[in-house]
């Protein structure tokens, strides 16, 4: 479904990922884990477009995806839910997740995905109307998520989420991931969490400073001392 | 003694609502570009010369003359993000320097077409209201209507129409705006281009009460942004009440300080509020 | 670009031998004035990076003391100059104090030094008893200049000519002493990044104060000398549209250079009389080349040479 | 105890990014800070250097507290802090942001006498002895031979390189150095191990924030690990590597 070959990405001239290669199937689940500046968040902004990578190849759905832009790729339903849970402070939780509608052409039928969305997180449906600014992290998370939903994606980019949330909030956030996957919906998710990330991932790739070091089912390596050895440097 | 100052007051308020609505144009332009277009003053005067040159020169009925003298101005609007203001986007200072080379251009021709004489609309709508001593015409209380709803409406926009959320998330986050498939390129020829319409109106229905100069836009365009700032830059309500703060505050200013420095109070108290909170009245960022 | 500076200034010290036409020479005294102003007024934006719109006022004020002190008070000449520098001083201290202990930038910096310069503009509109309101003062006669030498009328063309040549010269000797020295590498900083000259121990208030001072005093001198010559100061030498030009022409001739501004000087003080305009569309030529120079060559004039020379 | 940290707080509105953070520096140590994204390291770096002020608790160097000093002072102080991504002047050279650099030098050199400078040039003695020193901080920080190349030429590294010479012409006693590893290659990294082992010989204090443990691990004597904005260990740097509420920190939570 999403097949990534040979993709090379800098800012300026720091080379953030060095010629990396993954690909992920339909109703997968694939983390990419590492420590901070990896490359993880560059993937993902790159595959939504709003960094442009210096050479490689991004295919998705069997199309070309590396000279469309971000709102184009959001059409063919690729959508990323940012790190930072970048929702819009000023507006109320039901209009952000109107936004996350903005460019479906079947307008009528927004009313009742919202309604979905709500029953699969009832706190948003209790803050309909509150401003999103004034709600907590884990209360912003979940909005940042549906908001992504709201747009009908076939694969969901989710970054960094579990950062500065309470570990309850992260078990939760582990089985929403899990449950949407089962629905269908191919999840790429980039995590520094490693314990979460491999325990509701299908397969893992570890980046380290811009490589792909290991990769494989992600059972096998949430044993594996080289995440430890990654992570930890000993 | 306070007829004086309630008449001054109301005076204020119809003042007040024309800086409001260039404010307007300076407060969605800067949140969507990220530039001050101070060629708004500019196009405000361009929206005043056209009017007046619809209504009393091809002798269009008034409102005609307006709704012709908004769509060209817009279009004058397009044509200048196209060729100067879409390659300034983000640059705060290269902004500011385009749009103020644009007001001198502008000027400059129609002081070449239309001398300096000033022009007067001959009465679009005669007559005055008296209430309880207070008189005010009924022209500038149709204005006044006109640009309040004109504010209001935008506002109701932003809030409850697809394109006009798609600004507004645009404005509070670009980045996720892009991320949920808008347009941005678009979105932001779009706030510009409307806030220049925005500006015509403001001319077109400042000629309706008052003699035009190529001038004019310069005076209100510094007004605008000080109503702008005075209220927190980003606020759409927050113009109308800036710009109308800013007049009640010159005319009621004017009746117990000296009326040759009325420009000044705006100054005054804009240098003020800008020290005491950066942010602006209505603003939230720090 | 030192031997052109050098061969410059010895054309500009020979050249009223060659040309004695007085409307030539008015455009190089007003070219010379003017370039003045753009070179103190890049040591502000071009090397400090703040887009001052106070330039004109500190140009207008001192012009007024000066013509006030001269022509009610019977003042010499020279000896007026000190006050007006001194007012001046005083108030671009206030103002910078006041922008930079609140950490204006950018926008916010122009706003308000414009704010304050419109402010200023109106106290001299409206103080008619003083200044005349928006008639101006006239300079009737021009008093006999007094020099070490004794007595001299300068009244003449090529003596104007030469008094503001030295004027062009002392301020471009001290904007290029000021950003050779220490003080231009902590301008530099500043401009550059000020978060990184604070982390290097600069006190960025202070230097961006001095800069500021320092070009506004500057401003001041040349408006010292502009009422006098001219023979009439009016309200409009505080306006905007007066910021406006020196702008045009620093961005001209290019930011950040010392000669730049000179350059941007003399083609926009000569251009309209080179090729004959009216006023109105003098002012449209300002704003395209203005809006052009924004777009297109953003280092202006020197730049382009650089960049020519560059890829030789 | 050159520099003593007692409760240090840093509240962002609702957000508490240092939270009642206590450390101390001893004069010639390499000092490790570290802990995963958001943690608050570069918070607490900035509030030592001054750029921000602390919600509470107390920054004491050398018995002197300068917790609302600005930056600016705490520079002059001898306290310098280095950009995590190079903060420098695209057009200027090598050579021209050390002398930009030598800033604090001159200031202790001539006082007030700086203003006689500006009209009879700087004393030739100082102008060798800044030269030297300029040559000195290049050679050590492997920088001599591009001394006449602008910045925007060099590469990544040597970007970052020249932000650690430039901090190290203020002749600091503490140098704060944000990141200095990341977004290096290998050989980058091997070559900035090697200048903080030269620095440290050279006298200065080192106060290193990163996120490659294996790069602090070799270099720092002692560390300390952040996260969601406390210290969660303390000590000598192989100890903390191998405490329990570090790993968990970095690999996320064990859940049963």
């Amino acid at each position: 479904m999403l097949d990534v070959t040979d993709l090379n990405v800098s800012y300026g001239k720091q080379k953030v990922l060095r010629g990396i290669s993954f690909e992920l199937r339909q109703g997968e689940v694939v983390t990419l884990i590492g420590p901070n500046a990896a490359g993880k968040s560059t993937t993902l902004r790159t595959l939504a477009g709003l960094k442009r990578s210096d050479s490689g190849k991004i295919a998705f759905d069997g199309g070309d995806m590396a000279s469309i832009s971000t709102a184009e790729r959001v059409k063919c339903g690729l959508v990323l839910v940012p790190e930072g849970r970048q929702i819009f402070p000023r507006m109320s939780v039901h209009e952000n997740l109107l936004m996350g509608a903005y460019h479906r052409s079947d307008r009528d039928h927004v009313e009742d995905d919202i309604e979905r969305i709500f029953s699969m997180f009832p706190r948003l449906r209790e803050r309909s109307t509150q401003r999103a600014g004034s709600m907590s992290g884990g209360e912003q998370q979940m909005l940042a998520i549906g908001r992504g939903l709201m747009s009908r994606p076939k694969l969901m980019l989710l970054d960094e989420p579990t950062l500065g949330l309470a570990p309850i909030i992260i078990e939760e956030l582990g089985r929403i991931i899990r449950n949407l996957a089962k629905e269908g919906l191919a999840i790429l998710l980039a995590e520094q969490n490693a314990v979460m990330a491999l325990g509701c991932a299908d397969r893992a790739y570890v980046l380290q400073s811009g490589d792909i070091v290991t990769s494989g089912d992600a059972k096998r390596l949430s044993e594996a001392p080289e995440v430890k050895q990654m992570y930890l440097g000993a | 003694m306070s007829q004086l100052i309630i008449g001054q007051m109301l005076n204020g308020v119809i003042v007040g609502s024309l800086y409001g609505i260039i404010a307007l144009g300076v407060t969605l332009t800067f949140g969507l570009t990220g530039i001050v277009n101070f060629a708004l003053g500019a196009f405000m005067m361009l929206g005043a010369y056209t009017t007046w040159y619809f209504y009393d020169v091809l002798g269009l009925p008034y409102a005609l003359a307006v709704l012709g003298a908004v769509c060209a101005v817009s279009v004058v609007g397009y044509v200048s993000d196209r060729a100067l203001f879409q390659f300034t986007r983000g640059n705060l200072v290269n902004g500011l320097l385009v749009s103020i080379g644009m007001i001198s251009v502008f000027e400059a021709l129609v002081l070449a077409a239309f001398t300096t004489t000033p022009k007067d609309l001959t009465y679009v709508l005669p007559g005055a209201l008296n209430i309880a001593g207070i008189i005010l015409p009924k022209i500038k209380i149709v204005v006044c209507v006109v640009f309040l709803a004109v504010i209001f409406g935008t506002y109701l926009a932003l809030t409850r129409t697809w394109l006009g959320r798609a600004a507004f998330s645009y404005a509070q986050n670009p980045e996720a705006a892009a991320l949920m498939g808008v347009h941005t390129g678009r979105l932001q020829t779009i706030v510009v281009v409307y806030s220049t319409a925005l500006a015509g109106l403001g001319g077109g229905l400042y000629a309706s009460m008052y003699s035009i100069e190529p001038t004019i836009g310069s005076g209100y365009i510094l007004k605008a942004v000080e109503a702008a700032i005075l209220a927190g830059v980003g606020s759409v309500i927050g113009a109308l009440g800036g710009g109308i703060i800013l007049g009640i505050s010159e005319n009621i200013g004017s009746v117990f300080l000296p009326s040759a420095f009325r420009d000044a109070y705006g100054l005054v108290f804009l240098i003020a509020i800008l020290l005491v909170r950066p942010g602006g009245l209505f603003g939230d960022r720090p | 670009m030192r031997y052109a500076i050098a061969i410059g200034l010895l054309a500009a010290l020979l050249a009223p031998l060659i040309a004695h036409s007085d409307s030539v020479l008015a455009i190089a005294i007003y070219a010379f004035m003017a370039a003045s102003l753009a070179v103190s007024f890049n040591l502000i934006f071009g090397f400090t990076g703040q887009l001052s719109m106070f330039h004109a006022a500190s140009f207008g004020v001192s012009a007024y003391i000066v013509t006030i002190l001269v022509t009610t008070f019977g003042w010499n000449f020279w000896l007026a100059i000190a006050p007006a520098l001194a007012v001046v001083l005083i108030l671009s201290l206030i103002v910078g104090t006041i922008c930079f202990r609140f950490k204006l930038k950018e926008f916010y910096f122009a706003v308000v030094t414009m704010a304050f310069s419109e402010v200023l503009r109106l106290i001299i509109l409206n103080w008619n008893g003083m200044t005349n309101g928006s008639l101006g003062i006239t300079v009737v006669d021009r008093p006999s200049l007094w020099t070490p030498i004794g007595n001299v009328a300068i009244s003449g063309g090529v003596a104007w000519y030469y008094l503001t040549l030295a004027l062009l010269v002392v301020v471009y000797v001290v904007c290029h002493g000021v950003l050779s020295s220490w003080i231009g590498r902590c301008l530099a900083a500043i401009r550059l990044n000020d978060q990184l000259g604070e982390t290097l121990g600069i006190d960025v208030f202070k230097y961006k104060l001095l800069s500021f001072a320092i070009g506004s005093v500057l401003a001041g001198l040349v408006g010292a000398f502009y009422g006098f010559y001219s023979g009439f100061v009016e309200p409009h030498y505080l306006s905007i549209p007066l910021g406006l030009d020196i702008i045009a022409m620093v961005l001209l001739g290019g930011v950040g250079s010392l000669i730049g501004p000179v350059i941007g000087a003399f083609v926009l003080t000569a251009l309209p009389h080179v090729i004959e305009l009216s006023a109105e569309l003098r002012i449209a030529l300002y704003g395209s080349i203005l809006v052009f120079v924004i777009l297109v060559m953003p280092k202006g004039i020197v730049g382009l040479i650089g960049s020519k020379r560059n890829a030789a | 105890m050159l520099l003593d940290i007692r409760n240090l707080t840093k509240r962002f509105g609702g957000l508490t990014a240092v939270s009642n953070v206590s450390f101390g520096i001893e004069r010639g140590e390499i000092i490790g800070i570290f802990g995963p994204n958001g943690s608050g390291k570069t918070t607490t770096l900035s509030l030592i250097a001054g750029i921000l002020v602390p919600t509470d608790g107390s920054i004491v160097w050398k018995g002197k507290d300068i917790s609302a000093v600005p930056p600016f002072e705490v520079a002059q102080h001898g306290l310098v802090k280095t950009f995590q991504n190079p903060q420098l002047f695209p057009e200027l050279t090598v050579a021209q942001h050390m002398r930009i650099a030598c800033h604090l030098h001159i200031k202790r050199a001539l006082g007030f006498g700086r203003v006689w400078s500006l009209f009879g040039g700087m004393p030739a003695e100082l102008n060798g002895t800044l030269t030297r020193k300029i040559d000195q901080m290049l050679e050590l920080c492997r920088l001599a031979d591009k001394r006449n190349e602008e910045a925007g030429a060099l590469s990544y590294g040597g970007e970052k390189m020249l932000g650690v010479a430039m901090g190290m012409v203020c002749e600091p006693e503490l140098l704060l150095l944000d990141e200095p590893a990341s977004g290096l290659g290998h050989d980058e990294i091997m070559n900035l191990d090697a200048v903080l082992r030269d620095l440290r010989t050279h006298g200065v204090t080192l106060c290193i924030i990163d996120h490659k443990v294996g790069f602090l691990g070799r270099l720092a004597d002692r560390s300390i690990a952040l996260h969601h904005g406390a210290v969660i260990a303390t000590g000598k740097t192989a100890d903390v590597l191998a405490n329990e509420a570090v790993i968990e920190a970095y690999l996320g939570k064990k859940h049963a």
